[in-house]
């Protein structure tokens, strides 16, 4: 049934899959760079898409501690396959950005700011938590009393397309951090896939925008259905879990517990933890300075909590142990941070866990808390 | 010549070269420093030069023979700043393997009449004979942080240079580490970035040219390591490279040898 | 009571650290007591004197010097009014003065025979007990100071051992 | 919990992350050894006119090329003329400031952070308790009581440093004493010329009296100096919310977003640096946090 008038915000749809093709366009028309899940050198990376045989069709990621495997089992999926170690937020949030450059004209100094043209992106293939993330580092970026300019400029262009999870991988508990796998709000396009067929919910106008003219069908209830129990069984088969009832406090009570030492004896303080979470948000500036001292170009870089000199202040280092370090994270991530933002700064991705060398595992780490005695 | 301009003198000692080609790699970076310094003793670029006392020496390659323990004392005793290039410079480079071995036995294999080398039985870095007021590792240096320095020395105030690990550079450039996804060995948890993370940006793995960071944890790393290795005693095998004179990565290599965790051993 | 003995438990009476004791204990405390006037720059004693003398700061103010070779002397800690010093006289160490002690401007010091002092506490327990606890007091604060000091808290990072 | 802060900054660029306000070095004061004042006035004349702050709040100071440091102001915070920074010369950018001459200019952003609870504190004995390069940021709330001296009770500075070289605004002493400012200056160790106190700042809490119910406690310094003065300001039944601290940690952008600045749910650049004790006593006392 063809038809040009536009689905309703909050109904769901359906399209052959290979309209997805024309949404694709559409966006491409509008302005937007698509960007999405990509097989490149044998791993999962988010880089451009230009049509539906980009995406990943076919594959599933194999995630343990200190474990990624991308692996082609030949399915017809195009969105099987769960995110490797790169997150939205190097987008969003880019890992390198120059700030402004400045020339010392006799006793003065002119400012030049970049012209750059801030990208429109479309992300296609966000995760609930990814989502979750995303809307964490809103947080941080886009308060009352602070605006990042880079941030805010590329927030309010994305368009954002969702995916529900079906098939979560070893090392995900969106379930315990309750962010997934159900995409919830904050999409403008939410896409489940089926077996022969998208399911499209609408989240925003712009999205309506984008579906006129594109032949869909109402969702029928039996497929609703289906969808519905495909993410009941994701749900069921979350790879980790973990019991937040008694975060933060668990934490912030036990900030003298010996397994700090413990977990600091076999941490490598390498930053990878943290530049792989999309809700870490840390950053630097750095100066570049020309030979003469008369020209400078300052830049924002991403930062970690691991970072030795990251603490380093007049002449000393804060957290001069990789004890303090770790500790510092995890107490942020799962503890003030809910003070700081009203939520845990974790959204259950598992990257962490994934794409930590020394097999570190949170979901392994907070029990040990509460299990050893002070 | 401009009499406010810093003098620069370039010296070799045992190395390949290649620290001083990356200085004269720099291309249009090298037009300005040569404006903005006066390269006074830089034999690899130019047979003209001038007595010292020098501004800032840099000093590349290892200490392996007599002459050049004489030699480097000479240098210190003419550079105000004296700055210690690459890895043979800091670490002592690939040519300190030979101590962890027996050099002599070395040069019966290559050389036909080795009783006419004067050497040391060791490859030493800079720092072991003079005072090194700085070090900048490498194999080679990164031309980036030679001109930060520079830059910093010009302006009177400390080198930027990094604290953190080759992975924090590895993410800023959305490499995927190449430890996790592929299983390959890399040193780069242990190592100090400043290459940009070359290497791991190619498919390989860190060979850790850049030495140990201040805060690394190489017993950690040696687990992790041990559990990928491709062949028995890669990890060692890899602690033991450009930077294996560095004393974290001599520990972590010792280590291994002396507790049996040296899977080579276990395969024998 | 003589005159002087009355001054003297006048003066004694002001000092908190005495308010807690019975008359009698007072009494006994004064008569082992003399007043004594300083003026600024007198010598009250050098390091490596002979203890006699446990004192009482009423009024001025006295510092603690230790002469160090090829540095001079360095005031380590100046006693204000109602503060203690010669403790050690009274629970001697080394049976000398560990510092010399110079008044830094005119005043009024308490100075408390420490031989007697011992005496009467041997005497009757229950002032013994008051006193030490009293100088206990003093000695803790003055280990704090000290420890403070060791701390050098105003030394930059940098310039310390650093991890 | 925390003292309100100011909302909207005057010299805070919100296009451009990062990006100062000019500002001139109209003159220089130097203080002791490695501790100079630096009096500064907005390149801009209407940033200078909407420039305001509160006495304990800080700026960022920026040298190109070198980078930006967190300096408290130390100025009048009345004086609308210009802004005075007392910089230690400690690290690159200090340094960068070092060799400013009169007439240079300096990148500035700010003001940032807390501010020590003057309102609040109308009515109340105030006993200043500080260290050091710790006075500097109290002596705007110095300048403000001697400007509002009847609105308030019983004033004590206590103020030490190492040597009596290392002692600053010595020649204002005189001025706030004469406002009925207790003044007492230590040192913690000092020759026989000194005729002051020697010993350490927070053993003076024996020598004086307080009604503990309307006394406040402001400090500064050294931190291990803040824990003892905070250790003889509790025992003396001065209850947690009328002790004020001003906290230290590296500072980068000043808004709460780089993370640098942490301690626990804290950021010092936005939350502090002013802390009213009862919100920092859990991390307090926490090795390495």
């Amino acid at each position: 049934m063809p038809n040009d008038h536009k689905p309703e915000i909050g109904s769901t749809i359906v399209i052959q899959k290979e309209t997805f093709n024309a949404i694709l366009s559409r966006l491409k028309e509008k302005g937007y760079e698509t960007i999405g899940p990509r097989v490149k050198n044998d791993t999962l990376i988010y880089a451009p898409i230009e049509q539906m045989d980009d995406l990943p069709r076919g594959y599933i990621t194999e995630q343990d501690a200190a474990r990624f495997h991308l692996k082609h089992t030949g399915h017809s999926r195009y969105f099987d396959a769960i995110p490797g170690a790169q997150s939205w937020k190097q987008f969003l949030f880019p890992p390198r950005a120059e700030l402004f450059a400045l020339r010392k004209v006799n006793n003065l100094w002119e400012a030049s700011t970049p012209e750059t043209k801030t990208p429109s992106y479309a992300f296609i293939g966000v995760r609930a938590c990814e989502l979750a993330a995303i809307q964490i580092q809103d947080n941080i970026f886009m308060r009352s009393d602070f605006n990042d300019p880079i941030y805010r400029a590329r927030r309010e262009r994305v368009f954002i397309l969702t995916v529900d999870c079906m098939y979560p991988a070893g090392t995900c508990f969106c379930v315990s951090m309750e962010t997934g796998p159900r995409v919830k709000a904050g999409f403008d396009l939410n896409l489940t896939e089926l077996e022969d067929v998208f399911l499209l919910t609408v989240g925003s106008e712009i999205a309506r925008d984008l579906l006129k003219g594109i032949p869909f069908e109402l969702a029928s209830a039996f497929l609703l259905r289906n969808a519905d129990q495909g993410l009941e069984r994701a749900a069921s088969q979350m790879g980790r879990k973990l019991d937040i009832s008694n975060l933060p406090d668990l934490i912030l009570n036990n900030l003298d517990h010996p397994h700090w030492q413990e977990v600091g004896a076999r941490c490598l303080s390498c930053t990878n933890c943290t530049q792989v979470c999309p809700t870490c948000f840390c950053w630097d500036a750095t100066d570049e300075m020309s030979l003469d001292g008369k020209e400078t170009h300052r830049e924002r870089v991403w930062d970690s909590c691991f970072n030795p000199g990251y603490s380093y202040q007049a002449g000393g280092n804060t957290r001069p142990t990789i004890r303090s370090r770790y500790r510092q994270w995890l107490s942020h991530k799962l503890g003030t941070w809910k003070q700081q933002n009203g939520t845990l700064g974790c959204v259950g991705c598992g990257r962490c866990i994934t794409w930590c060398p020394a097999e570190i595992d949170l979901t392994k780490e907070i029990p040990m808390l509460q299990e050893e005695a002070r | 010549m401009d009499k406010n301009k810093p003098t620069v003198a370039v010296y070799k000692f045992s190395s390949c070269d290649g620290c001083q080609l990356s200085l004269l790699n720099m291309e249009d970076e090298l037009l300005n420093l040569a404006d903005a310094v006066d390269l006074a003793y830089f034999i690899e670029a130019s047979r003209a030069t001038k007595p010292g006392p020098y501004d800032i020496a840099l000093v590349e390659g290892s200490v392996t023979t007599p002459h050049e323990v004489e030699r480097i004392k000479e240098i210190r005793q003419e550079a105000k700043f004296l700055i210690a290039l690459g890895t043979c410079a800091t670490a002592g480079g690939v040519q300190a393997l030979r101590n962890f071995a027996d050099a002599g036995e070395y040069a019966k294999i290559v050389y036909d009449h080795p009783e006419y080398l004067n050497y040391l039985p060791t490859a030493t870095p800079i720092s072991e004979h003079v005072k090194v007021d700085l070090e900048l590792w490498g194999c080679p240096v990164n031309k980036a942080q030679v001109i930060e320095v520079v830059v910093a020395l010009l302006n009177n105030r400390k080198p930027n240079l990094p604290t953190y690990s080759v992975c924090l550079q590895c993410k800023r450039r959305g490499t995927i580490c190449v430890l996790v996804d592929k299983g390959i060995p890399c040193l780069g948890p242990a190592t100090i970035a400043g290459c940009g993370a070359l290497c791991p940006a190619s498919g390989r793995g860190c060979y850790g040219c850049f030495g140990p960071f201040r805060d690394a944890n190489v017993p950690a790393l040696t687990e992790a390591l041990q559990k990928v290795e491709r062949y028995p005693g890669e990890t060692m095998r890899l602690y033991r490279g450009i930077s294996g004179n560095a004393p974290l990565f001599v520990k972590a290599a010792d280590a291994i040898l002396s507790t049996g965790t040296d899977t080579r051993k276990e395969t024998k | 009571m003589s005159d002087v003995l009355q001054e003297t438990f006048k003066e004694l009476q002001k000092i908190p650290w005495f308010q807690e004791l019975e008359k009698k204990h007072l009494e006994k405390l004064a008569s082992v007591t003399a007043l004594r006037h300083v003026r600024a720059d007198e010598v009250l004693f050098h390091e490596g004197d002979k203890e006699d003398c446990l004192y009482i700061v009423l009024s001025g103010r006295i510092a603690l010097e230790i002469f160090i070779p090829h540095r001079g002397k360095i005031r380590i800690y100046t006693v204000e009014p109602q503060d203690v010093f010669g403790w050690s006289s009274v629970t001697p160490v080394v049976h000398q003065r560990t510092a010399g002690a110079t008044a830094v401007v005119d005043g009024l010091i308490a100075c408390i025979d420490s031989e007697k002092l011992r005496k009467i506490c041997e005497e009757d327990h229950d002032l013994g007990y008051m006193v030490m606890r009293r100088l206990a007091n003093v000695v803790a604060s003055r280990l704090l100071v000290t420890r403070l000091q060791l701390l050098d808290m105003f030394a930059h990072p940098e310039s310390q051992n650093a991890k | 919990m925390v003292t309100q802060q100011i909302a909207r900054p005057a010299a805070i660029n919100t296009e451009h992350l990062l990006e100062p306000q000019w500002a001139e070095v109209t003159s220089i004061t130097k203080e002791i050894n490695d501790v100079s004042t630096y009096w500064l006035k907005f390149t801009d004349p209407a940033i200078q006119k909407a420039y305001t702050f509160e006495p304990g709040q800080f700026n960022m100071l920026y040298m190109p090329g070198f980078g930006e440091s967190a300096i408290s102001i130390c100025s009048d915070s009345n004086d609308h003329s210009k802004i005075g920074h007392s910089v230690r010369f400690v690290g690159n950018v200090t340094n960068a400031i070092g060799r400013l001459k009169v007439g240079d200019v300096i990148g500035l952003r700010g003001p940032f952070g807390t501010y020590w609870p003057m309102k609040e504190l109308e009515g109340k004995d105030v006993f200043i308790s500080c260290g050091g390069i710790g006075l500097p940021p109290l002596r705007p709330a110095i300048y403000h009581i001697l400007h509002n001296r009847e609105k308030y009770g019983k004033v004590t500075l206590l103020y030490g440093a190492r040597t009596p070289a290392d002692l600053m605004y010595t020649n204002e002493f005189d001025d706030w004493r004469k406002a009925n400012i207790d003044v007492q200056v230590t040192v913690d160790r000092g020759d026989s010329s000194w005729t002051g106190r020697v010993g350490v700042v927070p053993m003076w809490f024996y020598q004086f009296r307080f009604d503990s119910r309307k006394t406040a406690v402001l400090t500064c310094g050294p931190e291990i100096m803040i824990h003892f003065v905070i250790y003889e300001a509790l025992a003396r039944r001065i209850p947690l919310e009328s002790i004020f601290v001003s906290m230290e940690r590296n500072m980068k952008c000043g808004q709460g977003s780089c993370g640098h600045c942490q301690l626990g749910p804290y950021f010092i650049c936005k939350d502090g640096p002013v802390f009213r004790f009862d919100a920092i006593q859990p991390f307090f006392n926490v090795e390495e946090f």
